[in-house]
């Protein structure tokens, strides 16, 4: 006789904007039969900050800031794709050294998005001591940015036509050392993850999404890359160097959760692969200027003889800056900034050499002067960590920006959340929601 | 009589120890209730609270099997403390039992009453 | 195919449809009618020639305050001689905003086949700033769609559930227009400072 | 005058913070740095993050809060229980940062008092822990210096 089916009504439940394995803040509500989730309604916009209605407010340098805070897991990358977009309304291009110093500055930012979000995904599921490792990890990788652009997190190093400040002395075999402890940090993760009963079986099968789902809701990055398309903006759109180094781009076949953990695992030795290139073949660094007459002067004294009007002592002399100044001066200035007077600040020998370097700085930092795009408006897109991170600025010829409009990668996979966790069981949400990598400033703006 | 003594001992020494923390704690700790913290905490919005008497099945179901196995494990203690004395025999009687208790696992697993869907 | 030949394709298919089309720095661009947007999308998404089987991003632009806010001369005309330096090129200079409408609904289209992308941008009257919805092409368009509402008060035909995404449902306006102040605040507890 | 069990009271909750991290923004990630290895906090006995507000004492806010979000923020402070203290973690929870627009509550304290701010966008770890150990000479002279437990809530604010 046919089983009458047992009539239960749903459960409504909120997992709501401060819940614990939501390393981020939305709102699911999960209308649960049992433990399965039938339908979900999902909430976003709890950390709108108004990105972009802040950059219509300040010039297009001070929009820098502002983009470190958008994906604040890999903040290098959102400062190279809006500077570039910047470059491309400019029609400027930058010097190949800086080229490759963004190139390098960003995989160790992609590395630091994918430890993160590697390691919260594990803890989540209960492998604290992988989320332990991994943090320690991203901390050498930490303070490889701070000896860089001087801040952990929060960076701006890049700015329209170039970037802050040179690669510092002994960057080289710091960054080689912290590549090898990230190795062995990523090798110890492989061996306690990779093969371990639970962690596979939390993951796989879970969170499914077939190649044409993704692509309609205009999924990119790993996520798209575990479902078996190898889209990947660095390969397929190549932009700044990326088209001179090699590496593969690691693609999965199921679309679950685990493939995409795999795919995060490979792509970090791919980035390291790629770091060790642009470390071997970047162009020469700062050549000296005048080695002859290459004498230091501390800034105040050489501003002290120009006004007296004798250029001729300090002629070729090297200014001795304030730390926060340094990897700018007119021996790396040529390596670092886009060979464009309107636009990158002149080397600080100049501006306080003599009265064109003056002029020029004058006219850059000046309110109302500064960088002026022409009218027009552009699109850059960069693979972000979470997939292309896309800037579509408008310039209306002024220095303040007109419309900045980021394309977050991570808005599009929450778009399908709904499609991912619905006949999953409410314990698969939270690997999901782990995988999907949601980053609160990206997605809400 | 006097080997109960040592837990007879022992309860006391639990009981005192829980009771002193709760009963310092009532004393030392602040009271301040008002209404919104009465309220039960969903991930901080109103719930939607949970309609009473209409849960699904499946919770039973589990519940009954863990119910199960749990008081089967409670027979094997005694049995672990004096198994050496009770030889062949205490052996053979308890995988009797465990084997029954074996086929009833079995049985369940291969119905699929673990498995949730 | 590079830009040119992209918009010479889209022209030679919809030729009503199609006011304007520039290349600005390469950006393949397409000015079109509200009307034949949804037709136009389906042709791009489902026509071998094109394949554009992602639809990148979808946004929106005010052009209200364009343009009234004058720009200082570049630093070359102000007659201080400059080192020989690369003139930024404008041999095609950008032919400005679409010539009526005050907002202007962008679209970028993205082919994984072919490798090409286009800018499809649609002028829309302040007064009915509606567009037909493309939610039944790609689904990524249902939460765009969503944020353009709730940012610029477009509305968009046919799309399920047009509520905000971003703000709270108590907030009035729309904050991304140009005439909504920066810190204009509707705080739903806390003061009003 | 300070009797020895106020003292001892003190120095019991001062060394067994359960925290409540209400992560939103990028300074989650700066919290992530002090809560694990590198940067320790668990040395001052604030290791384990409790993420229910009945078995926290000191309410992290972590983050920029917004307009959205601060419903939520009150009705997690006034759902823990007492003695319980906030720490404002980051600029914006102390005077809403770079981010002075529709969007942002502007310093958390025109919501729920706040005990211990900790400036920096995102502030060191070190800083972190100098906030730390702040609010923990706070909670140690707590009773004595007649302090209540918990800032009373501004009538006006509580919804």
């Amino acid at each position: 006789m046919e089983q009458r089916k047992l009539e239960t009504r749903e459960m409504l439940l909120n997992v709501g904007p401060a819940h614990p394995s939501m390393h981020g803040i939305i709102r699911i509500v999960a209308k649960l039969d049992g433990e399965q989730v039938m339908d979900c309604d999902v909430e976003i916009g709890y950390l709108h900050r108004g990105f972009e209605k802040m950059s219509e407010t300040v010039d297009y340098n001070g929009v820098m800031p502002y983009t470190d805070r958008l994906n604040y897991v890999s903040p290098l990358i959102n400062n190279m794709g809006y500077c570039m977009a910047v470059e491309k309304a400019l029609g400027i291009s930058v010097p190949d050294r800086c080229h490759y110093i963004r190139v390098i500055m960003s995989e160790i930012s992609r590395i630091t998005d994918h430890l993160t979000c590697i390691g919260a995904g594990a803890m989540e599921l209960g492998a604290f001591t992988v989320f332990l490792y991994m943090i320690k990890a991203r901390e050498f990788l930490w303070e490889l940015v701070e000896m860089v652009t001087g801040a952990r997190l929060t960076v701006s190093y890049c700015r329209v036509g170039g970037v802050k400040g040179d690669l510092p002395e002994g960057f080289e075999e710091r960054c080689r050392k912290a590549l090898e402890e990230t190795r062995t940090v990523l090798k110890e993760s492989d061996i306690l993850l990779t093969r371990n009963r639970i962690f596979v079986d939390r993951m796989s099968g879970t969170g499914k999404i077939s190649t044409e789902d993704a692509i309609s809701y205009g999924i990119t990055g790993p996520f798209l890359r575990g479902c078996g398309t190898a889209y990947d903006v660095r390969k397929d759109c190549p932009y700044a160097v990326y088209d001179r180094l090699d590496f593969d781009v690691p693609v999965g076949t199921r679309g679950d959760n685990l493939d995409r953990y795999l795919v995060r695992m490979e792509e970090m030795h791919q980035s390291i692969r790629i770091l060790e290139q642009a470390l071997r073949d970047i162009p020469d660094g700062p050549f000296l200027a005048h080695p002859e007459t290459g004498r230091a002067i501390p800034a105040a004294e050489m501003v002290d003889e120009a006004k007296m009007g004798n250029i001729v002592q300090i002629e070729g002399a090297r200014a001795v800056v304030d730390p926060t100044l340094d990897g700018a001066s007119e021996e790396e200035h040529p390596g670092i900034a886009a060979d464009e007077k309107r636009v990158f600040l002149p080397p600080k020998e100049d501006t306080y050499g003599n009265i064109e370097g003056l002029m020029q700085h004058f006219k850059l930092v000046m309110y109302g002067h500064g960088v002026r795009p022409p009218k027009g408006e552009v699109y850059f897109p960069v693979e972000g960590a979470n997939g292309e991170l896309g800037f579509y600025v408008v310039s209306d010829g002024t220095n303040v920006p007109y419309r900045v409009r980021v394309r977050p990668p991570c808005f599009a996979i929450m778009s399908a959340l709904p499609k991912l966790i619905i006949g999953d069981m409410m314990a698969d949400v939270t690997p999901t929601f782990g995988s999907i990598n949601m980053i609160g400033g990206e997605l809400d703006r | 009589m006097t080997e109960y003594l040592g837990i007879l001992v022992f309860f006391a020494l639990a009981a005192t120890v829980a009771g002193g923390f709760v009963l310092l704690a009532s004393i030392l700790g602040p009271k301040k209730p008002s209404k919104v913290k009465s309220e039960p905490f969903e991930t901080g919005v109103p719930s939607f609270g949970i309609q009473a008497g209409h849960l699904s099945i499946k919770f039973y179901l589990t519940a009954i099997l863990f119910i199960l196995f749990d008081v089967e494990l409670v027979f094997l203690y005694p049995w672990a403390v004096v198994f050496r004395e009770l030889g062949g025999w205490g052996l053979t009687g308890m995988s009797i039992f465990l084997g029954i208790l074996m086929v009833g696992f079995f049985y369940a697993w291969d119905n699929g009453a673990l498995d949730w869907k | 195919m590079n830009a040119e030949s992209l918009i010479q394709a889209v022209k030679d298919r919809f030729p009503k449809a199609v006011e304007a089309s520039h290349a600005y720095r390469g950006d393949a661009t397409v000015v079109v009618h509200r009307e034949s947007l949804l037709e136009l999308a389906r042709t791009l998404k489902e026509d071998p020639a094109f394949q554009m089987n992602f639809l990148m991003d979808l946004t929106a632009v005010d052009y209200s305050a364009f343009g009234t806010k004058p720009a200082p001369a570049f630093f070359a005309s102000s007659g201080v001689a400059v080192r020989p330096s690369t003139t930024i090129p404008d041999k095609a200079p950008w032919p400005g905003p679409p010539a009526f409408g005050r907002f202007v609904v962008v679209y970028h289209f993205f082919s994984l086949a072919l490798k090409h992308r286009l800018r499809v941008e649609v002028p829309v009257e302040e007064t009915d700033a509606e567009v037909d919805s493309l939610i039944s092409l790609w689904g990524g368009a249902n939460w765009l769609e969503r944020e353009v509402w709730d940012m610029f008060g477009i509305r968009f035909r046919g799309h399920p559930n047009l509520k905000r995404i971003l703000m709270y449902d108590e907030f009035e306006g729309h904050p991304l227009r140009k005439d909504y102040p920066v810190n204009k605040r509707q705080p739903l507890i806390g003061p009003d400072n | 005058m300070t009797s020895r069990l106020d003292e001892a009271i003190g120095w019991a909750r001062k060394f067994s913070i359960f925290q409540y991290p209400f992560v939103t923004a990028c300074c989650g990630m700066e919290y992530m740095a002090t809560a694990c290895s590198h940067y320790d906090v668990d040395r001052f006995g604030a290791g384990l993050p409790r993420f229910s507000p009945r078995q926290a004492d000191v309410l992290f806010v972590v983050g920029t809060i917004s307009h959205k979000m601060a419903p939520v923020l009150l009705r997690i402070y006034e759902q823990m229980a007492e003695p319980k203290w906030v720490v404002a973690f980051g600029v914006c929870t102390c005077t809403g940062g770079f981010y002075d627009n529709y969007a942002t509550v502007m310093g958390i304290d025109t919501i729920v008092p706040v005990d211990i701010y900790i400036p920096g966008c995102p502030p060191r770890p070190e800083y972190v822990l100098d906030g730390l150990l702040k609010l923990q000479a706070k909670i140690q002279n707590q009773r004595e210096t007649g302090e209540r437990s918990a800032p009373e809530p501004r009538p006006e604010f509580s919804v």
